[in-house]
């Protein structure tokens, strides 16, 4: 690996993020910026950071910090990919790091994925097991891969713990409509689902808000979103982004990165249950110990699921 | 006949006068345009004498800042020259950003799906291919239109949506990279890709944009059918009793309006990201209404403030990057700068005639007859609108 | 399909139809008084924001849809000023109103309700179900189990039909917006009206805001509007410049929409990017049948220059 | 009682910029009385009325209502007070009502609402003590011109005016219906109303009224007693001189017809515009076509240009069948049209003159070439036609907007005899011009019959008709009545086929 500047203790390291989206979203892009923060503030490290870049501008940017000196930049999503790629030769002190792919390049290309079919897979084993209808429903926001990913998960999950199970699954097409999103899940609880995951960031909490008028649960993604309706959602599927890019970012500032792909799941503790919070006392011992057993197969590696 | 010189001294004197306070007065309007946008950063806790450096400095500080304002002002100057077109016509296309999608799809079929050709040949028929894409997108607004009398501002918006949903089917659909698993279609061939300049970002694209400007401008102002188009666009009714087909002259120019979007749309995909995927564009279609505003809605003018545009964007991502503030913050300024550009003529037109007659009365001497109200409204163009049904 | 489906396909189309309805009427009030808006949607997410703003601030509902309606009436107020007084380009001043309204909320919404992880939460419109009537089978379900705005933007429809048709007021906007000269000339105060269109314009804006973010979810998201602003001008236009057009087509589009997202159910598989083009698609439909057959008042975008300021 | 001044105005001055269009007048006005206002196109007749009614404020001057001072901030003042004014051009709103067009902005009490039922009631007691004949309840766009005029009046009355002003309201009216009016006016005046009457025809002031006061560019020449003049009088005073007809020399007769039309039909949504027109012009002709305004006129000269769509009939040039025209195929067969709007359908204001001087020509030589124009030639044909048509204007750049209406349509005049017509279609050549710019026009339009051009000129000022035509038709509810050559023509009975009073005699004759 050529970057290993970082190193230096003297001088803080430098870390940059690029989210495509706004970082208050309370979903993707908010994580992206609790893993820098985290970064911050337990590595010491000097951050920046710029929300909302489109693909028509990454380039402009992942340049623009690479040329400031920053030692890292990550890029939270496949969409900067292909420019980091085309960038990361012309600055070999500096590591890229694409979040949500699976690229990689010598010297200092890197990527970091969560194992969002495994996401998926848990959230649908929970909401099949708490299901008394026998219908349960996932809603995607934008049509990429992590959502796509983690809804086909949770209609495996699902079918796999109880197999009688019905799974209702569809795509809003964007991150921003809340209001559609809400109706989406009220139409899907209408149709008999009672437990409802929304993964679509901004609009995503329209699905929670919606199980919580129709007192019905849900189950909440990437983020602990029990505060958001402390009796509706049993528990979330936390994908720790932050977690990961602080490890990530931890080696590089040790010289131990290699220019190649993570993926990180519940095995790596990247992925893991938010506490039942209020829950914990209503969920029947039975089925607790049945959620164990998937983490734990999970976790040893009983279980894989690809995230092909 | 020395009263006829000097009456014709005099106006000449005055058209220049004319476009010359006109351009103090736009640059006057952004200026305080920025200066309001200052009080929306102050007020939302940013440091507005540093963030206008940070813009200064990303946007034109050095080479590089300059040209990633070029690179912006690229689809910027695309959607302006659409909209600019269509305006001179007497046509509100608001549909640049629908079009802009359309070309890049048709633009990117041609690019994936006709292979083995050499550049030279596989190129054109990329931009030829995006030039109807964003034709067909706005003919149909120009059909609707001349067919059915359908407002083609709310034909154009409406169109603007579908094809943002057309193009994410598309690239998650049918176009989608064989083997990826990402919303994107697979690289286009380099046979299809627009060359660099200077060995940077910016690309032939925008060369190809400046062109297009100054075919426009002679189009509107050298040819046969631009006089028909500013005749249908000033006055429909007359142009139809004077001979002038209004109907296909309004059917032609949606059409080559939406192809210079499409154009836009294929060079932002071939000059910059190389493949197609959903929301490529973050509104350049929309910018393109107050880049033509502000420019005029003169071809010419056009380049002007899409540089202008450009260079608000580039350097509000640069603030960006090193403050963090959010970009939201240039939608402020624009729309300032357009509502400025907009009523120009109610805050500033008596100023501005005041000027003029001083200055001309300085050169020429004073004229005894009376100036209708109208004139300044003749020479600016702008806030003035005629020719509409 | 069930009844049940039935009732809650019915309860959702009003749902959804209630921010375009507010909307909508919102626009009415300035496209008969002869104001063309395609601001709407900027309109829209301001008062979104003032919405959630106000509630945060203050803590209560109420207090959120007073800053709504009071944001709405501001920026309808500015809008009045720049498309009446100084005659600009209507349609590239609602352009621009688009525009502020993207960033200010964006740049607002911020500074005013934080940047943290966890999103601000308000007091939202409470569902009230009506009493006896929401016990109607079926029916009762669907229409009586709404919450607060929506049955007031169904109470608004009658109420502006008798504004419009039954009062001397309504018949001043009605004559300014077909023959502003010929109304100045009987002395009535075109710009004074057009005004006073915009700024009712504007508070429905801002409470169709309201009915997005607290009505919906108690928060404000960035650009939650989502095109609202846009199809609400088709559902005038398609409602033929009436109240109760505009409210048939409202529903039209909401149920439209309702359907939309529940066709999957039904089993019926067409790439979920087609069902997002239906609205705009129908609303290009309903325009071209349309045409020619409606009856857009015929000052429309047209400035006006009143008696009174011309002598001056 | 009978000399009680009801208003008066002292040195009255209104300017529109440099131009003074209102110059110091002092008027009186008395009660009871039916006072005419004459004078020429422009000369500020509509100005004075604007200010008396509140449209306009008056620069310098006074005017005193009932003896006492007013200033009127808006026509709603000047109703309060009790003036209203009948516009030149209607001020009605076609998509409401009668009642809600005659109510609008009246408050009946505190009530916000719109008392409908009671205001039809008040309208139709009005209606009937006036004998206005108007039916409250219509809608303003479905009732005929006659009708909107009664609807303005009674606009007038509603408001309890005592003072009415009438711009031109002979104008758009058929004969029959301004017999009508003058017993409605009649009606007004036995109930106390004064009533000022606007109109260019001598004729009908000496049949109504009592007094007339005459105004020539901005300043009032004098006011008599309609009783003691003769119309040589009035119209010396209006024009400044004697009436001079233009000379016209006869025409050799004979000639080939060039350009004739037969069966002509046309309707839109059911109702019949033009009813089997024929008509033949020879070489060197000019065919009058008069008739009161709204008869088909403007249908008319569209269909022969083919912007309006036939049922039936056929257009003939020099014999041969024309088929399907469009105004840019007529106009390459030499076929030149001034139309009737200068302003809307003649010149696109906001180009200059050069430009709308090629509007005709600018897709041949020496125009362009190659699709290209050719700017120089352009200008120079510009620089050439004003020098020719001596045209009032900065320079050929400049916007045609900022010319005067007589100098808008010279320009257009230049622009159709660049064509070198064979053909010349002119509708109200001379509208709202002066006598002076009229003349013009009317020596160019015999010029142009002299080498040899067939003219078709429709015009609803009958002396512009009998002056240049060689035959004169008259035309009616889309039919042409009559076809008389100009010698055996006779006033009277051209009156009477404009009034639809006689029975369509004679079928058209084609030459
Ligand atoms: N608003 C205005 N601005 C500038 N000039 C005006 C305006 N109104 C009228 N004029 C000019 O004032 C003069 C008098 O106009 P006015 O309408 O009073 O004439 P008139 O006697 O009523 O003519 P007509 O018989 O054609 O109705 C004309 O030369 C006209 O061009
Ligand atoms: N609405 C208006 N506003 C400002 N100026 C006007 C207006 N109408 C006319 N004018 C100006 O007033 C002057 C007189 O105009 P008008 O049309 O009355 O000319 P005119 O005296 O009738 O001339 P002509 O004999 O050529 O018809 C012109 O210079 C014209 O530009
Ligand atoms: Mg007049
Ligand atoms: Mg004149």
């Amino acid at each position: 690996g050529g970057a290993d500047s970082g190193g230096d203790a003297a001088e803080p390291l430098k870390v940059a993020l690029l989210t495509p989206g706004p970082i208050n979203d309370n979903g993707w892009n908010a994580t992206a910026y609790a893993g820098l923060t985290l970064i911050q503030e337990e590595l010491g490290a000097e951050t920046a950071y710029s929300e909302k870049v489109g693909n028509s501008d990454a380039a402009e940017f992942i340049r623009g910090y690479a040329e400031d000196g920053y030692d890292v930049i990550i890029g939270h999503g496949f969409e900067y990919g292909d420019v980091m790629k085309e960038i990361a030769p012309d600055f070999e002190d500096t590591w890229f790091l694409v979040n949500s792919s699976t690229l990689s390049q010598e010297p200092n290309l890197a990527s970091l994925s969560l194992n969002n079919s495994e996401q998926g897979y848990l959230m649908g084993s929970i909401a099949a097991l708490m299901s008394q209808t026998g219908k349960v429903a996932a809603i995607g926001g934008s049509e990429i891969p992590p959502i796509t990913k983690s809804v086909q998960g949770f209609e495996l999950g699902a079918k796999e713990t109880v197999p009688s199970i019905e799974v209702l699954t569809t795509m809003l097409g964007g991150d921003s409509d809340v209001a559609k999103a809400k109706e989406t899940a009220i139409s899907f609880i209408e149709e008999g689902a009672d437990v409802v995951m929304t993964n679509a960031n901004q609009a995503g909490l329209g699905g929670i808000e919606a199980a919580k008028q129709k007192g019905v649960l849900a189950i909440g993604s990437n983020q602990d979103q029990n505060p958001n309706a402390p009796d509706t959602v049993v528990t979330s599927v936390i994908q720790d982004y932050p977690q990961a890019m602080k490890v990530v970012v931890e080696r590089i500032s040790k010289g131990e990165m290699k220019a190649e792909s993570q993926l990180l799941g519940v095995k790596e503790g990247a992925i893991y249950l938010a506490p039942f919070h209020g829950f914990e006392d209503k969920i029947p011992q039975e089925t607790k110990d049945k959620i164990e057993a998937i983490v734990a197969s999970l976790m040893d590696g009983v279980k894989v699921i690809s995230n092909e | 006949m020395a009263q006829e010189m000097r009456a014709t001294i005099h106006e000449s004197l005055e058209r220049k006068l004319n476009v010359l306070t006109d351009i103090v007065f736009y640059a006057g309007s952004v200026a305080i345009a920025l200066l309001a946008g200052g009080l929306v950063m102050l007020v939302a806790g940013v440091s507005p004498i540093e963030a206008y450096k940070l813009i200064w400095d990303g946007a034109v500080g050095d080479a590089n800042g300059f040209k990633e304002t070029l690179v912006k002002a690229t689809p910027l100057l695309f959607a302006g020259l659409c909209y600019t077109f269509a305006y001179r016509c007497g046509l509100f296309n608001i549909g640049a950003e629908g079009q802009l999608y359309v070309g890049a799809l048709a633009g990117t079929v041609a690019a994936l799906y006709v292979p083995g050709l050499p550049w030279y040949v596989h190129l054109p028929v990329c931009i030829l291919a995006g030039c109807a894409g964003g034709a067909i997108w706005a003919g149909i607004a120009g059909f609707l239109k001349v067919g059915r009398g359908a407002s083609e501002i709310i034909n154009t918006i409406m169109l603007n949506y579908v094809a943002i949903y057309l193009v994410s089917y598309m690239v998650t659909g049918p176009m989608k990279e064989p083997g990826g698993t990402l919303p994107q279609t697979a690289r286009l061939p380099d046979s299809a890709l627009l060359g660099k300049l200077f060995d940077s970002r910016l690309h032939y694209g925008f060369l190809l944009a400046v062109a297009a400007a100054i075919l426009l401008y002679f189009i509107l102002h050298r040819t046969v059918w631009g006089y028909e188009i500013r005749a249908v666009g000033l006055n429909k009714q007359a142009a139809k009793v004077m001979g002038i087909p209004v109907n296909r002259n309004v059917l032609l120019v949606m059409m080559l309006s939406g192809a210079i979007a499409g154009i836009g749309g294929y060079a932002e995909i071939a000059g910059v990201q190389n493949r197609l995927f959903q929301n490529f564009s973050p509104g350049f279609g929309y910018d393109g209404i107050a880049v033509a505003l502000v420019g005029g809605a003169h071809p010419l003018g056009n380049i002007g403030s899409a540089i202008l545009f450009g260079g608000l964007r580039s350097g509000a991502n640069a603030m960006q990057r090193m403050t963090g503030t959010s970009t939201s913050l240039v939608y402020v300024i624009q729309a300032t700068i357009i509502i400025l550009v907009v009523c120009n003529r109610y805050w500033f037109g008596g100023l501005k005639k005041r000027i003029i007659a001083s200055l001309t009365a300085r050169v020429v001497g004073r004229r005894s007859d009376a100036r209708p109200e109208e004139n300044v409204a003749v020479v600016l163009g702008i806030g003035e609108r005629e020719g509409r049904s | 399909m069930n009844e049940e489906v039935v009732v809650s396909f019915l309860a959702a189309a009003i749902r959804l139809s209630v921010p375009l309805l507010l909307a909508g009427i919102g626009i009415l009030f300035m496209s008969r008084s002869g104001i063309l808006n395609i601001g709407m949607e900027g309109m829209v997410l301001m008062g979104a924001l003032a919405g959630v703003v106000g509630a945060h601030y203050y803590g209560s509902m109420e207090a959120g849809l007073l800053a709504s309606v009071l944001a709405g009436a501001f920026i309808g107020l500015v809008f009045a000023f720049l498309v009446v007084t100084t005659g600009a380009d209507q349609v590239v001043i609602g352009t621009a109103i688009n525009l502020l309204g993207l960033g200010l909320t964006t740049v607002f919404g911020r500074s005013l309700l934080g940047m943290g992880q966890e999103a601000v939460q308000a007091e939202g419109i409470p569902v009230i179900p009506i009493p006896i009537l929401a016990d109607i089978p079926y029916v009762g379900e669907a229409l009586f189990h709404q919450n607060l705005l929506a049955y007031a933007s169904f109470l608004l429809v009658p109420a502006a039909a008798l504004l419009f048709y039954k009062t001397n007021w309504g018949l001043q906007v009605r004559a300014v917006g077909e023959h502003p000269l010929a109304a100045d000339t009987l002395g009535i105060r075109v710009h004074k009206t057009r005004y006073a269109c915009c700024v009712i314009g504007g508070m429905l804006a801002g409470i169709a805001g309201c009915s997005l973010s607290l009505g919906i979810l108690n928060q404000f998201t960035e650009n939650m509007a989502a095109g609202r602003g846009f199809i609400a001008l088709s559902a005038v236009i398609f409602g033929k410049w009436t109240p109760g057009g505009t409210m048939a087509a409202s529903l039209l589009f909401g149920g439209a929409d309702a359907l939309q997202l529940r066709f999957q159910s039904f089993g019926i598989q067409i790439p979920y990017q087609f069902m997002l083009m239906f609205p705009y698609l129908l609303t290009m439909i309903a325009l071209a049948w349309f045409s020619g057959k409606g009856k857009q008042p015929a000052a429309t975008a047209v400035p006006y220059k009143s008696l009174s300021n011309r002598s001056e | 009682m009978e000399t009680e001044i009801i208003l008066e105005t002292l040195e009255l001055v209104k300017r529109f910029g440099s131009f003074t269009a209102n110059d110091r007048l002092s008027l009186a006005f008395r009660k009871g009385e039916i006072h005419a206002l004459l004078g020429e196109n422009g000369a500020g007749k509509s100005t004075l009325m604007n200010m008396l009614s509140g449209m306009l404020s008056p620069d310098e001057g006074q005017i005193l209502f009932r003896g006492r001072p007013v200033a009127f901030a808006s026509p709603r003042e000047a109703a309060r007070e009790g003036i209203g004014m009948v516009h030149q051009h209607f001020m009605l709103i076609p998509a409401l009502t009668v009642a809600e067009n005659v109510a609008l902005g009246m408050k009946q009490g505190r009530s916000p609402f719109f008392g409908y039922k009671r205001a039809c009631a008040a309208i139709r007691e009005l209606s009937d003590r006036f004998g206005l004949d108007v039916d409250p309840e219509k809608r303003v766009s479905s009732l005929s011109v006659g009708q909107q005029q009664r609807v303005e009046i009674m606009k007038t009355l509603f408001r309890g005016a005592d003072f009415i002003i009438l711009d031109e309201p002979t104008a758009v009216l058929t004969p029959p219906e301004v017999k009508e009016l003058f017993r409605v006016l009649r009606t007004l005046k036995e109930n106390g109303k004064t009533i000022v009457f606007i109109s260019h025809k001598l004729k009908e002031i000496r049949e109504i009224c009592d007094r007339v006061s005459v105004l020539r560019l901005g300043k009032l020449i004098g006011t008599t007693d309609q009783a003691d003049t003769t119309s040589a009088d009035l119209a010396r005073m209006m024009i400044g001189r004697d009436i001079q007809a233009p000379i016209r020399r006869t025409r050799e007769s004979g000639g080939r017809v060039r350009f004739e039309a037969r069966g002509l039909h046309a309707s839109e949504n059911g109702v019949r515009l033009l009813k089997n027109i024929s008509f033949g012009i020879r070489e060197g002709e000019i065919l009058g076509i008069a008739g009161v305004d709204g008869n088909g006129q403007r249908e008319l000269s569209e269909a022969l240009l083919g912007l309006l769509p036939m049922q039936a009939g056929s257009v003939l040039l020099d014999g041969e069948e024309l088929g399907r025209r469009h105004p840019r195929r007529m106009t390459a067969l030499g076929v030149a049209y001034i139309p009737e709007d200068r302003q809307k359908d003649g010149l696109v204001l906001q180009m200059s003159i050069e430009e709308n001087l090629i509007a005709k020509e600018y897709r041949s030589a020496p125009f362009s070439r190659g699709g290209i124009v050719n700017k120089r030639k352009v200008k120079l044909n510009a620089e050439e036609q004003i020098r020719k048509f001596s045209v009032k204007a900065p320079g050929p750049g400049a916007p045609v907007g900022r010319l005067s209406g007589g100098n808008q349509q010279k320009v257009i005049l230049a622009r159709e005899l660049m064509l070198n017509p064979g053909v010349m279609i002119a509708m109200q050549p001379t509208r709202g011009m002066d006598v002076g710019a009229a003349e013009n026009v009317h020596r160019r339009m015999l010029e142009a019959r002299d080498r040899g051009c067939s003219v078709l000129l429709i015009s609803t000022e009958l002396e512009e008709i009998m002056t240049l035509s060689d035959r004169i038709a008259v035309l009616y509810k889309g039919e042409l009545l009559d076809t008389m050559d100009r010698e055996e023509a006779e006033l009277d009975r051209i009156g009477m086929l404009m009034a639809g009073a006689l029975p369509n005699a004679a079928e058209a004759i084609i030459h």
